[in-house]
C-alpha cells in the first residue's frame, strides 16, 4: 500500500504555455494590426503615408478616450453607458454657460476662458453623479448609466433646442483643432492619457487596486482596498476623459453637435472587448484596449480608402466585431461569458 | 451474490490537458454506505459527475443494479437511478422550496401546472423527511443545512435508491452535521445506499461501511471502513506514511504582554463581548452558525462596524469597520469564505499574497520574489508565482489566503475557518502555521467548526446567541465542547 | 487616384462629392442625377461617400476624399453648424467646397447651390392660410433645427403665419427629418385635436409615406371636396409627391430641383477647379447669385409650388424620373 | 439535557412578508399606472377617451413586442441588444426579396405573398445565428449580439443602400394599419403575444424552465433541463417577436425606414427592468414587463399632451428612467446589481 507517490496530475508543460500565453495576451492584437498595415499598403499607395496614418489616429482620437474611460470602470467591474452622452452635454453645456442666448446659449455671461474649466467640472459632477446613484443608493449600474444616457442627451437638446452650438470660443476649440510638433495636440492627448493609464495600473497600488476590484470586490475590501473610493474616482475619470473626448471633437468639427457621440457607445464596448477587456471585470489591459481601438480604425480606413460606399462599411464593421470574437474565443480557449 | 447500486469500471476523464480520472474503478454495494476519500484535485468530484450523466467519461462504463447506465441524453433515466447532492448547491434561490423540489416536473406529469396542488404535494414530501421549511418560501431564504436538506429530500423523492453526497458536512455546523447522519442511517435502513464524500475522516468512521481512496486521479484501495485504521487512510490518500500531525501546541512559550484587547464590543448578532489574547496565545472561538462568531471575528477585523465598544492592539484603539485601519494596527486576516472574500481568482498567487501590502509603487519583480516566498514558506504547490490562483486546488488557494493574512508581517491573527474545505495533509500545514506564528509572539484568534482546528488553541470560548457562554482551557473532551455549542452549556454546569 | 474608380477617368477633376442620406426619395433621385451630370460636364468624379445624416461620417468622408486626391468637393451638410472646421481644413488645404442645399453656417465656401428656403416656409403658409380660409389648427414637422434648411423653412412659416393667419393655431413638432417621429407626433395631436385641417410637411422624401398611412388608419385621405379633408403642403417634389397631388390625398408641394441640384454643383465645382470666379446677380440659368454675407455666394435655384393646377407640367424634374 | 433542539434558524415571521412582498411584486407598478391615468386625466380632458389610450396602447405596441421577447431572453439569463436591428433588417430584407431593383429591391422577384412568412424565417435565423455564436461557439451573449446589432443594421444598408422601402406589399402593411373589432391589430396583437407568453411562463414546465436556468444553470441542468435548446428557442422567440414588431412598424409607417428600431434598445432595456425583470436573470414576470411599457407610455403620452416641447422629453424620459429605478430599489429594499 505504500506506493511511490504518483507524479501530479497535470503535467507542467502546458501549465507554463497558458501562462505565457497569458502574459502575453495583450499583444495578442498586434500582429492583426500589422497586417492591416500591410494590407493597407497594399491596397492603397497612399495607406503607409504620415498624412494618411495621421488621420486615422486623429479620427479615432476621441473614441480611444472613451475606450480607455471604459476599460478602466470595466476593469473595476461596472460599466457606464452614458460617456456617449457626456461626450455632447458637457461641451454644450459649458458653451451655453457662456454665449448670449442669441447664439443658442443660455445668457448666463461666463467668462469665456471658463469654458474648459467648467466643462471638465461638469465631467466630475456626472461621474460623481454616477458614482453616487450606483455605490450609495445601490442601484444597477447598467440601468443607471442607460437612464443617464438617455437623461444627459436630453438635457442637450433641452438646453440647445435641438440646434448645433456654433459660436464656440477660441479657446475650447484650440486642443481639437491644432497640430504640436507635426501632430494633432488630439494625438498627443491621447498618447499621454494612455501613457499614464497604462502606467497607473502597472505600477502603482491604486491601479492594481481595479483588478482586484473587479476580480472579486469582497476579497478586495477584505485585503483593505476602499472599494467604493476607488470605484468612483474610476466613473469619475471615465467621465472626465468622455468629456476632453468631448472637447476635442468639438474642437474637430468646430462647433458642439447636437448628436455629438450618439451611438458611440456600441463602437466602445466592441473596441474595449477585442482588445480583450472581460465584461465580467478584473481582465484586460489598457494596451489591449488601445490595439482594439486602432484595429477598428485601420479596418474602417481600409475600407473607406477602397471606396467601399459607407452603407456596406457598418456592415463589415458588425462582421469584424464578430469575426475578433471568434478569433478570441479560440485563441484563449476559453467560453466568454 | 452481492449486489451492486453502481458500478464504474475503467473510467477515465481528461480536461484539455489534465488528467481527473485514470482508469478507475469503484463498486458499490446496494445498502451499504460507501465513502470515497481523497486529497483536493484527487478526482472524487469528477467521478460524482460521471455516475450522474452529468459528464461522459472518455473511457470506461457505468451501470447501476446491473443495467448499463443510459444514454447521456436521457436525463430522466439518469435520475431514476441516482440521486445526487452536488458540492455545489443545484437549487435555485429565487424560486421557492415547493418548485424546487418539482423542478422540471412541476406539472406533477398533469401538462398545466397547478400551484395548489404541488404545495400540498411539496408538504407532503417535506414531511415525509421530516423537513420543517415552510414550502412556500424563497431558497434564498433558508439557511445552509434546511437548503441541504431540501436538495436531499428532492433527490429520494425522484424515486432513486442510491444517492450521492459530495462533501455535504463542509458548510454544516456540528449538530446539523449529527442531525444529517442520524437521517442517513434511518434512510439506509430503509435500503437506501450512499456514496459519501468528505475530508473529515471521522466522519467516514461515523457513517461509512466501506471505503475508496482516490488519489492524483488513479483508485488506490477500497476496504470495510472496519478494516482501515486512520494512519492507513490517511497514509492511502497521501502517499506518505504517518497519521495527521496537527501541532497541538502545549509546549509554546507564553508571555503576560497583552497585544489585543476587546472591551464591550457589540455588533451583528452578538453583544458585549470582551476578550485580550497575549503574545504567543492562540484563543478558540466556537458556536454554532447562528453563535455570531464568525460576525464577532469579522468586526476585530474592521469588515463590520461595531455598535458599541472598542477594539485596541498594544493599547492604541483601531477604528472600527474600517480595514485598512485594522491593518495598519497590525491585524491580519482569513476570512470565512475564500472564494467569496479571500481571492481574485484571476489574478496571480504573487498579487494576491501582496495584495493587503503593497505600497504606492508595486514593483512586478519585487511583487514576484514576495510571492516566491510565500510559495515557499507555504508549501503553495504551484508553477510559479505567476500562476493565477484559479488553478490552484482548494487546499493550495487556502494557503494564498493564509499567506496574504500574514504577509505584513501581523501582531494578530483572525482566522476564520481556516481549514475549510482542504484536505488533511494541507489542513497539517495550515495548522502549523499557526502554531509557528504564535510562537513567534504573535496573537491569534481561531473561529471555526472543526475540533482539529480548535486543539492548537490555548482556550477556546464558546458562543451562544452573542455571548461568551464557556471558556475552556486546554485539555477540553470533545463532547464537552460539542454540547457547549448546542447550547448545554449551563446545565452541564450546574449538572457537574 | 487612389484605387476609387468613379465617372470619367479623365475630365476635370478628381472631384469628390458627399451625399447626405439615402433615406429620402429626394436624396435618391439627386444621387441618381449625379453620375450623369458628371458625365455631361467632362468630370472625373471620385467615387461619392455617403454620410447618413451624420456630421462625424461627414467629417471623415471629406478626410478621405482629400487623402484620395479631390480637387474640389461637393457635400450637403444637414447639421449646418458642425461642419465649420472641416469647411476651414479644406480651406487650409486648398480645396474648394460647393455645399448643395445647405448653407454651412460658418465657414468658407465656393459656392451655395440651394433654393430659397424662406420662401418655402411662406408659401406653404400663404398655400395653407388660404385653403383653410385664415381658421383653423395646422400641424407642422419641423426638419432638424440643427439645419439651416430646418431653421428657415420653420421661421418663415411662423413668421408669416403670425402675420397673415393669427386664426390658425400651429402645433411644431421638431422631427430631426425622422419620418417615425412625425408619425407618433401626427397621431397624439389628431387624437387630441380631431379638427386638425392643415399639415406642413417640411420634406415629402421624409415625411409623405409615414403620414399618408396615418391618415389612412383615420380614415382621413379623402378628397379636397369632402369637409374632413386634411389640406396638406409638402415641400421636395419628388414623384411620389406629385402622385399624390394627382390623387388629391395632398395638396401642394415645392419642388426642390434635384436635377438642377446635381447639375449646378457639379458645375460650380468644375469652374473651381479651373480657377473661374462669380458675382452677385442674376444667372443665364433662371436663378440669382445672391452675396448671404461676408461675400460668401449662393445661387439660388427657382423652386416652383406644384398644386393640382401645375402637376402634370412636364416640366417639374418629379415628372421627368 | 434532552432539551428540545433548537428551531431551524430563521425565524417564519419576516420570512412570510418578504414571502408576500414577493408575490405582489408584479403588481408594483399598478399604482403607478393608475396614478399616472389620474395626473393625464386632471391634466388633459382627452386623455381618458378611448382614442387617445387606443393611441397610448397602439404607440407602445411594438416597443411591447421588443420588450416580451427582451424579457423572455432576459429571465432566462442571456440578453439581445441586436433585437433593434432586427426591426429593421427583416421587414427590409423581405420586402426586398420581392419588389423590382428599380424600387430598391434585390431583384430576386419573389412573390408578394411570401413578405411575411419569408420575414418570420429571417427572424428564426437571426435568433439561431445568435444562439449557435453563444450556445455552441461559446461566445459572450453581450458582446455577440452588439455585434449583429451593428451587423445586421449593416445589412439593412448594404441591401437598400441606405434607402427607405416604400414599394411595401399591401399585404405586409395589413396587420401594422388595419383595425379588428374597433381596436387596432397591432395591440390585439401585443394582448395575445402576451397573454400566450404570461400563461407559458407560469402553468408549462417549459415556461418555468426559463425561471430555473436564469437562476441557476447548473442546477437547472442537473435537473434534466436541457438547457442549451431551451436558452436556443427562447433566443429565437425574441427575434420572431422583434420581426412582428418590425412589421408592425413597416405596416404603421408605410415604409421600411432605413432607421427602422435605431435606439429602441434603450427604452426595452429601460421597460423591462423598471418592470421588475433583473438583469442577473432569473426573476420578474412578463405582467411586470408589461406595466413597465405601459408606465413609459403613459409619462410620454402626457408630457406630449402637455405640449411639452419635443426637445424636453428626452430627457424627461431619462428622469423617469432613473426615479423609477431609485424607487424600485427602496420598494424592494435591495441593492440591484
Ligand atoms: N471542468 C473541469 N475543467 C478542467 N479541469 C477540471 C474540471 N473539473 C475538474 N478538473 C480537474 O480534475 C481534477 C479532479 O478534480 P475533482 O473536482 O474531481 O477533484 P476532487 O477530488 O473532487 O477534489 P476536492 O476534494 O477538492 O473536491 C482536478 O485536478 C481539476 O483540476
Ligand atoms: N470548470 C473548470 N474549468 C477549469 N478548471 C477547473 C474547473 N473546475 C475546476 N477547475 C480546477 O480544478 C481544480 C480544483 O478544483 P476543485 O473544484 O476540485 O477545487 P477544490 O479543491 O475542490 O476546492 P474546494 O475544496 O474549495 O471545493 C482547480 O485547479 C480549478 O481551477
Ligand atoms: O435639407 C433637407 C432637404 O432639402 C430635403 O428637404 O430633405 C430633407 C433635408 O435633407
Ligand atoms: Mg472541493
Ligand atoms: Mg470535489
Amino acid at each position: 500500500m505504500t506506493k511511490a507517490m504518483s507524479p501530479p496530475v497535470a503535467a507542467p508543460a502546458p501549465e507554463k504555455q497558458k501562462l505565457r500565453l497569458a502574459r502575453y495576451q495583450d499583444l495578442a492584437l498586434v500582429p492583426v494590426i500589422i497586417l492591416l498595415l500591410i494590407i493597407g499598403a497594399i491596397l492603397s499607395p497612399i495607406f503607409l503615408t504620415p498624412n494618411n496614418l495621421i488621420a486615422v489616429l486623429t479620427q479615432q482620437s476621441e473614441l480611444s478616450l472613451l475606450v480607455l474611460g471604459q476599460a478602466m470602470i470595466l476593469i473595476v467591474g461596472k460599466m457606464d453607458l452614458s460617456l456617449e452622452s457626456t461626450v455632447g452635454l458637457a461641451p454644450a453645456l459649458a458653451v451655453a454657460l457662456i454665449i448670449p442666448s442669441s447664439a443658442g446659449g443660455l445668457d448666463v455671461g461666463f467668462a469665456a476662458w471658463l469654458a474648459l474649466p467648467l466643462c471638465l467640472l461638469i465631467g466630475v459632477a456626472i461621474g460623481g453623479l454616477n458614482g453616487f446613484l450606483i455605490l450609495k443608493v445601490g442601484l444597477s449600474g447598467f440601468m443607471v448609466t442607460l437612464g443617464m444616457l438617455t437623461l444627459l442627451r436630453g438635457l442637450q437638446l433641452a438646453i440647445t433646442e435641438g440646434k448645433s452650438l456654433i459660436d464656440v470660443p477660441e479657446s475650447f476649440l484650440y486642443l481639437g483643432s491644432t497640430t504640436w510638433l507635426g501632430l494633432p495636440a488630439a494625438v498627443w492627448i491621447c498618447v499621454v492619457c494612455y501613457a499614464a493609464g497604462i502606467f497607473v495600473l502597472k505600477y502603482l497600488r491604486a491601479g492594481r487596486s481595479l483588478y482586484a476590484i473587479g476580480g472579486n470586490s469582497e476579497a478586495a475590501r477584505a485585503a483593505g482596498i476602499r472599494v467604493d473610493r476607488v470605484v468612483w474616482t474610476v466613473l469619475i475619470i471615465g467621465s472626465v476623459l468622455a468629456v476632453i473626448a468631448g472637447i476635442l471633437m468639438t474642437g474637430r468639427l468646430g462647433s458642439v453637435a447636437a448628436t455629438q457621440g450618439e451611438g458611440m457607445i456600441f463602437q466602445v464596448f466592441a473596441a474595449a472587448v477585442i482588445g480583450g477587456i472581460s465584461l465580467q471585470g478584473g481582465k484586460g489591459t489598457l494596451f489591449g484596449a488601445l490595439s482594439g481601438v486602432l484595429m477598428l480604425g485601420l479596418v474602417e480606413q481600409i475600407l473607406r480608402l477602397q471606396g467601399v460606399s459607407g452603407f456596406y462599411i457598418k456592415a463589415s464593421y458588425g462582421a469584424v466585431i464578430i469575426l475578433a470574437l471568434i478569433v478570441t474565443r479560440f485563441a484563449t480557449g476559453q467560453k466568454q461569458e | 451474490m452481492t449486489e451492486y447500486a453502481a458500478v464504474a469500471r475503467g473510467v477515465t476523464k481528461t480536461f484539455g490537458r489534465t488528467l481527473a480520472l485514470d482508469d478507475v474503478s469503484i463498486e458499490i454495494r446496494a445498502g451499504e454506505s460507501h465513502a470515497l476519500v481523497g486529497r483536493n484535485g484527487a478526482g472524487k468530484s469528477t467521478l460524482v459527475s460521471i455516475l450522474t450523466g452529468m459528464q461522459t467519461p472518455d473511457a470506461g462504463e457505468v451501470s447501476f443494479f446491473g443495467e448499463p447506465a443510459p444514454p447521456v441524453a436521457d436525463s430522466s433515466a439518469w435520475r431514476r437511478h441516482v440521486a445526487c447532492v452536488y458540492q455545489k448547491s443545484t437549487v435555485v434561490p429565487e424560486l421557492s422550496v415547493a418548485e424546487n423540489l418539482f423542478i422540471n416536473r412541476q406539472d406533477l406529469g398533469g401538462g398545466l401546472i397547478s400551484w395548489k396542488k404541488l404545495r400540498l404535494q411539496a408538504s407532503e414530501l417535506l414531511e415525509t423527511y421530516d423537513v420543517a421549511v415552510n414550502p412556500e418560501s424563497l431558497v434564498s431564504t433558508l439557511t445552509v443545512e434546511q437548503r441541504q436538506l431540501v436538495e436531499i429530500a428532492r433527490a429520494l423523492s425522484i424515486g432513486s435508491r442510491f444517492v450521492i453526497l459530495d462533501e455535504p458536512t463542509a458548510q454544516l455546523d456540528g449538530p446539523a452535521i449529527e442531525r444529517l447522519f442520524d437521517r442517513m442511517r434511518s434512510l439506509q435502513d430503509k435500503g437506501v445506499t450512499f456514496l459519501f464524500i468528505s475530508h473529515h475522516l471521522q466522519e467516514v468512521y461515523e457513517v461509512c461501511q466501506t471505503v475508496t481512496v482516490y488519489r492524483d486521479a488513479r483508485h488506490i484501495v477500497t476496504a470495510p471502513v472496519a478494516e482501515m485504521s486512520k494512519p492507513d487512510l490517511i497514509e492511502a490518500m497521501t502517499g506518505e506514511a504517518g497519521g495527521l500531525n496537527v501541532p497541538s501546541g502545549d509546549d509554546r512559550p507564553s508571555s503576560p504582554e497583552e497585544v489585543l484587547t476587546v472591551s464591550a464590543l457589540s455588533g451583528d448578532h452578538f453583544s458585549d463581548i470582551s476578550l485580550s489574547a497575549r503574545k504567543g496565545e492562540v484563543i478558540g472561538l466556537a458556536g454554532s452558525a447562528s453563535s455570531g462568531k464568525h460576525e464577532f471575528a469579522e468586526t476585530v477585523y474592521g469588515l463590520r462596524k461595531p455598535s458599541a465598544g472598542t477594539i485596541s492592539v498594544n493599547g492604541s484603539v483601531v477604528r472600527g469597520g474600517d480595514v485598512p485601519a485594522a491593518l495598519k494596527a497590525g491585524i491580519g486576516c482569513v476570512p470565512r469564505d475564500r472564494h467569496h472574500q479571500g481571492l481574485v481568482l484571476d489574478l496571480s498567487i504573487a498579487e494576491n499574497a501582496t495584495m493587503s501590502t503593497a505600497g504606492a509603487f508595486v514593483w512586478p519583480s519585487a511583487q514576484r520574489s514576495a510571492g516566491s516566498t510565500a510559495i515557499a514558506s507555504y508549501d503553495v504547490k504551484a508553477a510559479g508565482p505567476d500562476q493565477p490562483v484559479s488553478d490552484l486546488s482548494g487546499g493550495n488557494q487556502q494557503k494564498v489566503v493564509m499567506a496574504r493574512a500574514l504577509a505584513g508581517d501581523p501582531s494578530v491573527l483572525v482566522l476564520i475557518n481556516p481549514t475549510a474545505g482542504v484536505d488533511v495533509k494541507s489542513k497539517e500545514s495550515l495548522l502549523g502555521v499557526v502554531d509557528a506564528q504564535a510562537r513567534r509572539g504573535k496573537a491569534a484568534i481561531v473561529v471555526s467548526d472543526e475540533l482539529d482546528d480548535l486543539r492548537v488553541c490555548d482556550r477556546v470560548l464558546v458562543l451562544f446567541h452573542g455571548q461568551v457562554v464557556r471558556e475552556f482551557a486546554r485539555g477540553w473532551r470533545d463532547q464537552e465542547l460539542i454540547s457547549a455549542i448546542e447550547g448545554f452549556a449551563e446545565e452541564m454546569d450546574t449538572a457537574e | 487616384g487612389g484605387g476609387a474608380a468613379g465617372t470619367g477617368a479623365s475630365g476635370i477633376g478628381p472631384i469628390g462629392a458627399d451625399h447626405p442620406r439615402a433615406d429620402s426619395d429626394f436624396w435618391n433621385s439627386y444621387i441618381k442625377y449625379f453620375p450623369d451630370k458628371a458625365k455631361e460636364l467632362g468630370i472625373n468624379l471620385l467615387n461619392p461617400t455617403n454620410s447618413q445624416n451624420k456630421v462625424e461620417n461627414l467629417v471623415a468622408n471629406a478626410q478621405s476624399l482629400q487623402s484620395l486626391g479631390a480637387k474640389a468637393i461637393v457635400m450637403a451638410p444637414q447639421d449646418t453648424g458642425a461642419i465649420a472646421s472641416t469647411l476651414d481644413r479644406l480651406d487650409k488645404a486648398g480645396i474648394p467646397v460647393v455645399t448643395v442645399d445647405t448653407r454651412p453656417d460658418k465657414g468658407k465656401t465656393y459656392m451655395v447651390v440651394r433654393a430659397d428656403n424662406k420662401a418655402y416656409g411662406e408659401k406653404a403658409c400663404k398655400f395653407l392660410g388660404d385653403k383653410l380660409g385664415g381658421k383653423g389648427k395646422v400641424i407642422e414637422f419641423q426638419g432638424a433645427l440643427s439645419s439651416v434648411n430646418g431653421r428657415d423653412r420653420s421661421e418663415a412659416f411662423a413668421a408669416c403665419m403670425k402675420q397673415n393667419y393669427p386664426g390658425i393655431t400651429v402645433f411644431e413638432e421638431p422631427t430631426d427629418w425622422d419620418g417615425a417621429k412625425a408619425s407618433a407626433a401626427l397621431q397624439t395631436r389628431l387624437n387630441q385635436h380631431p379638427d386638425i385641417n392643415g399639415i406642413y410637411m417640411q420634406a415629402g422624401g421624409v415625411f409623405l409615406a409615414p403620414t399618408l398611412q396615418v391618415l389612412k388608419q383615420k380614415n382621413l385621405l379623402v378628397p379636397p371636396s369632402d369637409p374632413k379633408h386634411v389640406f396638406i403642403v409638402s415641400n421636395d417634389g419628388i414623384p411620389s409627391e406629385l402622385e399624390a397631388i394627382r390623387k388629391g390625398e395632398i395638396d401642394a408641394t415645392v419642388s426642390q430641383p434635384a436635377d438642377l441640384y446635381a447639375q449646378w454643383a457639379l458645375f460650380y465645382a468644375k469652374a473651381a477647379v479651373e480657377g473661374k470666379t462669380f458675382q452677385p446677380g442674376p444667372t443665364d440659368h433662371d436663378s440669382t447669385i445672391v452675396d448671404v454675407g461676408g461675400g460668401r455666394l449662393e445661387d439660388q435655384l427657382p423652386a416652383p409650388l406644384i398644386t393640382k393646377e401645375n402637376v402634370d407640367d412636364k416640366a417639374f424634374w418629379g415628372n421627368q424620373i
